[in-house]
């Protein structure tokens, strides 16, 4: 085990790709300058430029080149620089990426990895602060990832390095320089399975990427005031561990979702959906969500705040669920739900 | 040029003609089958603009590989796939070279380096760009090249894809199919300027400029074109000017042009021109003839090939979605 | 009343505000020859070339300088032919129109109109199919429309001129050759208003766009079987009528969503999310939401089937849930629940 | 040159010198707050390029239209907004151009014609290209400018915008400020062919060339070719070389330079130059410095502006989102 922060966790996991496999490269712009966050600093030196693209401002072409490239026998490791520029290749990334595999009947994969740094940072407004997971698990085709510990930013690039899947990994920029143990091994990280950080009886608490900090910090809160949480981080949104999240639900019977991105139609939909479908007559509070408001992300702090989920607003949402009824009170009606 | 020349370049011209007229029979067949209701979905046939096709791939090799169009039957045919399998994937048919998950718009065959159609314009620039960078990578000596419209010069991904392959020296050779239209509308209402040689030029892209029905032509230019490629000095552009005889697709009753314009454009036909010419130059009428017969035959076997192959099964619809979160 | 196709009333709709105000202007491919479907025809002819802008294939500007002009003082209503080329424009639509008001903290207003003809038609395969509304409900800023009648093709079309918001409209392309009554006058269907389709006390069924006559069919099969099925078109998708739709579930205690899109991370999860919520206690059955599985869309026929929601899957999900319990069963668990 | 002229050109130098002196103190004013901690986002400075907006926007009317980058305070205090509230914006506060929702990335000021800066690189060309658009439809005379970097010149907006300004006629200027680096790379590493001019000629928008330090070189020209566009020519194009004094953002430290680079560059400030042009046509040192005075007053006094400006309280992050179906 060595502990390391979770941006040179995604580094260290890249590298070993790389060294072990040389079909797989990167490209993004300036990479060549280490990259706009440093997360490749070092990486022109051992791989050299063919290997570590430093492009143009040409997101279209950064997801369509590494598309061309995957498809011709490489597998490209696509920086975004962050997931807001992504929308500058959405057709790239959705019509095209995400379809050869089924349009062409199977003959053609693309083993691709989309490097998607997401979310809050430092006061940057509305075009620089997107989380946008949602949009990409409605895409056939596509795996998505969101890792929040070191651990998992290493194992979960590698995972999805040696995938022949083109998969999204958006990766938690605002908690990147936090630190946290990693495997010295050659650990990779399953694909589709949840990760339980925290056990807990009362209540079950879903959450990824950044958020997961917040809610174990809101569990703990919970948990003096008497309310037992469990903690599953996701890591993977699509597929989405959907037995683990149910095997706790149907244990704690109390579900809340949160995630930083915009709560209305958020992935937090989907996953409150399916436990509705899944254990609707088992539960006995309704699920809550914890989401931002529908707002495009101001920019002073204080705005940002209101944006901004919050332990304090994951712990309002346990409080919620957990106050919903009495136990005593389930106990006699799902007998007869 | 001396006998032995000659005879090379009528060889050549035997295989363009061939290349050619196996399109157009392919065309030809697709449309009636289509007519009659076999075929689903619309299809944009590229009637008239043979020569391009047939020219460029003619200098590829099998391991190199071609991005196209949403009018991508020509290139599939020309970079060497199998009109059954071609004809079957417009069927809708398990034996089609995408399994009748793509249909025209998404014929593709890999085997022949053949990337795919594309239903965005412009689309397949970067595949093509891409496909030479991954060469360039392995250092496997492949080039690529690149359909596309003149609709698609307005488009985002033709500057960034010029610049791009300009910028790494990329083995691509981007070939600019001026069929007199995008859709409704003619390439001079929408593109500013001299047009789009001169855009590759500013990209510092070497040009070629030709005749798009002289298929001689654009298989000399490509040719050149190609060379440079293959030699490492990076991207090339190739511009052409053709026409399309028929619709945008096969639904369209072109009501924006006129029967003269079309009467005119059709007398220009490059599979005429062609066969005109090797006829001047010696070849038999009936080695000529044999040609379409041969392909007429192709085509004829296409169909019933297509028309034997199962229709995949609902259960296909799951298949081939992704490894990880495969729908069930 | 006039008996007329819906693809008749959006243009009728549009013809009519386009002489009301002349800063109302329309921009997009082909549009001087009566547009990809003829939506347009004899505009030039009636408006001029500069308030009927045929454009390049230039999806991105097509976006951008609609913005631009609605900045500065113009109304577009932007034609993206079909929703999937929206793909293509998704920067200027999500990072600029859509956030102009509030990153400018209200200085400016995008009054702007945006047309997606979207979804299945004529065996269109994986890019010529899709249908996106749950990515753009997702998005702060935007109002999201999906009519399904020709009283509303028009009525909404005209409301989203009328409206200072950038108004994505969905269109119902597909059944666009299907004809319905529109009334005579100057009628403006009120934007988040749901409609409701047919009135019913079993079960709750929310849809919207192409799929309503698909939900009516099955609810009509549904009567036959003794499910009596309320049919709520929804005709806005943000702002949603919660209200109307809650009402209803009150009532029924039973809900189905269908809509053409695929299931996961769609927008009925969010529908299904908000019941759960709201109703969660008095629910009879779990909510069933029916949508496409997760694939891109197939060419073949009997793929595409497979993709479909048809009145046949509808119909099987009203028959879940109204089997799911019985209403004997229910009204003792309902008591303590 | 008359008498009369040469008080004209020396007037109109003032005019450019005071605002360039402005955006330099307004930058280094919001860089020394910034070291505080009193401006919580990230600052893109455009010291050392002041030239650009202003000669550009002193050809400008207050109803003509300007769109620009993230790189935005030059442009908007040229065209006209007041630094008072401009600061406050940076500092996040409800008296802020954007009541402390956009940030310096998202600065504006509709009532001058300002419409934002642009966190996206290219984000703005088709905002301007949209405001000329409409000007020609409402028929009210307004010409629009459009500022971007030698880094937009590789995205598709570029290409797409340059093309409809062509093919409508439309009455914009496109100013590319080529700085020598887009963040960490420099134009040459990433840009094909001889650049940005020859890619405006390949649309067939004529094209100026400047120097981009000399202000009054750079109003000269952009007065030449606003000139056109305002006679219903169409679309122009300035293009100019200047130099990022700073680094990409005011946390970039710039280890991808050397400090000699920096040092001659700094030598050849627009400012400066300026400034010693008029001191040789005989404007007094009093005269020049009462404006730098004036200016640092000014910053100070917006400063002061700032700091005392209400926070937006967190109600304020609800509104102003939209009309139907806003959050509550
Ligand atoms: C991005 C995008 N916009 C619009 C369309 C619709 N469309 C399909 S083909 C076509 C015209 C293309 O013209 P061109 O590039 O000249 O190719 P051609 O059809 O002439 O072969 C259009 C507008 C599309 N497929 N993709
Ligand atoms: C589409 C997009 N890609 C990447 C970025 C990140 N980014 C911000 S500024 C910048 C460099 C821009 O260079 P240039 O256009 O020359 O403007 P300058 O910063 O030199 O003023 C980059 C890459 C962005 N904002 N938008
Ligand atoms: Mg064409
Ligand atoms: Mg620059």
């Amino acid at each position: 085990m060595n502990e390391m922060t979770l941006i040179a966790a995604t580094q260290a996991g890249l590298a070993e790709e790389m060294r072990r496999d040389t079909r797989v490269w990167c490209l993004g712009e300036d990479l060549a300058r280490g990259g706009v966050f440093g997360q490749y600093a070092g990486f022109l030196e051992e791989f050299g430029p063919k290997r570590v693209v430093s492009t143009p401002i040409s997101e279209a072409m950064i997801m369509s080149a590494g598309l061309g490239a995957a498809l011709a026998g490489t597998r490209p490791v696509v920086e975004m620089r962050i997931a807001d520029f992504t929308l500058c290749a959405m057709d790239e990334l959705v019509n095209q990426v995400a379809k050869v595999r089924y349009m062409f009947g199977g003959q053609a994969r693309a083993p691709m990895v989309i490097r998607m740094p997401h979310g809050l940072a430092r006061f940057s407004a509305a075009q620089h602060s997107q989380s946008l997971e949602a949009w990409l698990v409605h895409i056939p085709g596509l795996v998505v990832l969101a890792p929040a510990t070191a651990a998992d930013c290493k194992g979960l690039m590698k995972a999805a390095i040696r995938s022949d899947d083109p998969v999204i990994l958006f990766e938690p920029r605002s908690i990147w320089a936090s630190t946290g143990e990693v495997p010295g091994g050659d650990d990779v990280t399953p694909i589709g399975v949840a990760r339980i950080a925290r056990r807990g009886d009362d209540v079950t608490l879903v959450s990824w990427s950044m958020t997961v900090p917040l809610a174990l910090a809101a569990a703990e809160s919970a948990a003096r005031e008497g309310i037992s949480v469990e903690v599953v981080d996701l890591r993977s949104l699509w597929p989405w561990d959907k037995e683990a999240v149910l095997a706790s639900v149907a244990r704690t019977r109390r579900a809340v979702i949160a995630h930083e991105a915009v709560k209305i139609a958020g992935f937090g939909a989907e996953i409150a959906a399916t436990i509705g479908e899944e254990l609707a007559g088992t539960l006995v509070a309704p699920v809550v969500r914890v989401g931002a408001p529908r707002i495009p992300v101001p920019y002073a702090p204080l705005l940002e705040d209101a944006y901004r989920v919050t332990s304090e607003k994951i712990l309002a949402g346990l409080r919620q669920v957990a106050r919903g009824r009495s136990a005593a009170h389930d106990d006699r009606s799902s007998a007869t739900t | 040029m001396s006998v032995a020349q000659t005879n090379t370049r009528v060889a050549l011209g035997l295989e363009l003609l061939r290349s050619m007229i196996r399109i157009r029979s392919f065309e030809e067949a697709a449309r009636s089958v289509h007519a009659k209701g076999e075929i689903p979905g619309v299809l944009h046939l590229s009637i008239g603009q043979e020569a391009m096709p047939a020219g460029v791939c003619a200098n590829l090799r099998l391991t190199d590989t071609i991005a196209s169009t949403h009018r991508g039957h020509g290139h599939c045919i020309a970079k060497g796939a199998g009109p059954a399998a071609m004809m079957a994937e417009l069927f809708g048919r398990l034996d089609g070279t995408c399994r009748g998950k793509g249909g025209s718009m998404h014929i593709a065959d890999f085997a022949v380096g053949m990337l795919g159609a594309n239903g965005v314009v412009g689309g397949g620039i970067g595949i093509a760009v891409g496909a030479a960078q991954a060469a360039r990578l392995l250092g496997d000596g492949r080039v690529s090249a690149c359909f596309f419209g003149d609709g698609a010069v307005n488009r985002g991904p033709f500057l960034e894809g010029l610049n791009w392959a300009r910028i790494y020296d990329l083995p691509v050779l981007f070939v600019c199919e001026d069929n007199g239209f995008a859709a409704f509308t003619r390439p001079t209402e929408t593109t500013g300027g001299p047009g789009a040689p001169a855009r590759a030029r500013s990209i510092g892209i070497p040009t070629f400029e030709v005749d798009g029905n002289d298929a001689m032509a654009v298989h000399d230019a490509a040719a050149e074109a190609l060379e440079q490629c293959r030699r490492g000095k990076g991207p090339a552009f190739l511009y052409a000017l053709t026409y399309r005889i028929d619709g945008h697709t096969i639904a369209d009753r072109t009501p924006y042009r006129s029967a003269e314009e079309v009467q005119l454009r059709r007398a220009d036909d490059p599979i005429e021109r062609l066969r005109a010419t090797l006829a001047e130059q010696g070849v038999e009428a009936a080695a000529l003839m044999r040609i379409a017969v041969e392909a007429e035959h192709e085509m004829q076997a296409a169909i019933a090939f297509a028309r034997a192959s199962p229709i995949p099964g609902v259960h296909e619809a799951l298949s081939d979605v992704q490894d990880a979160g495969a729908p069930s």
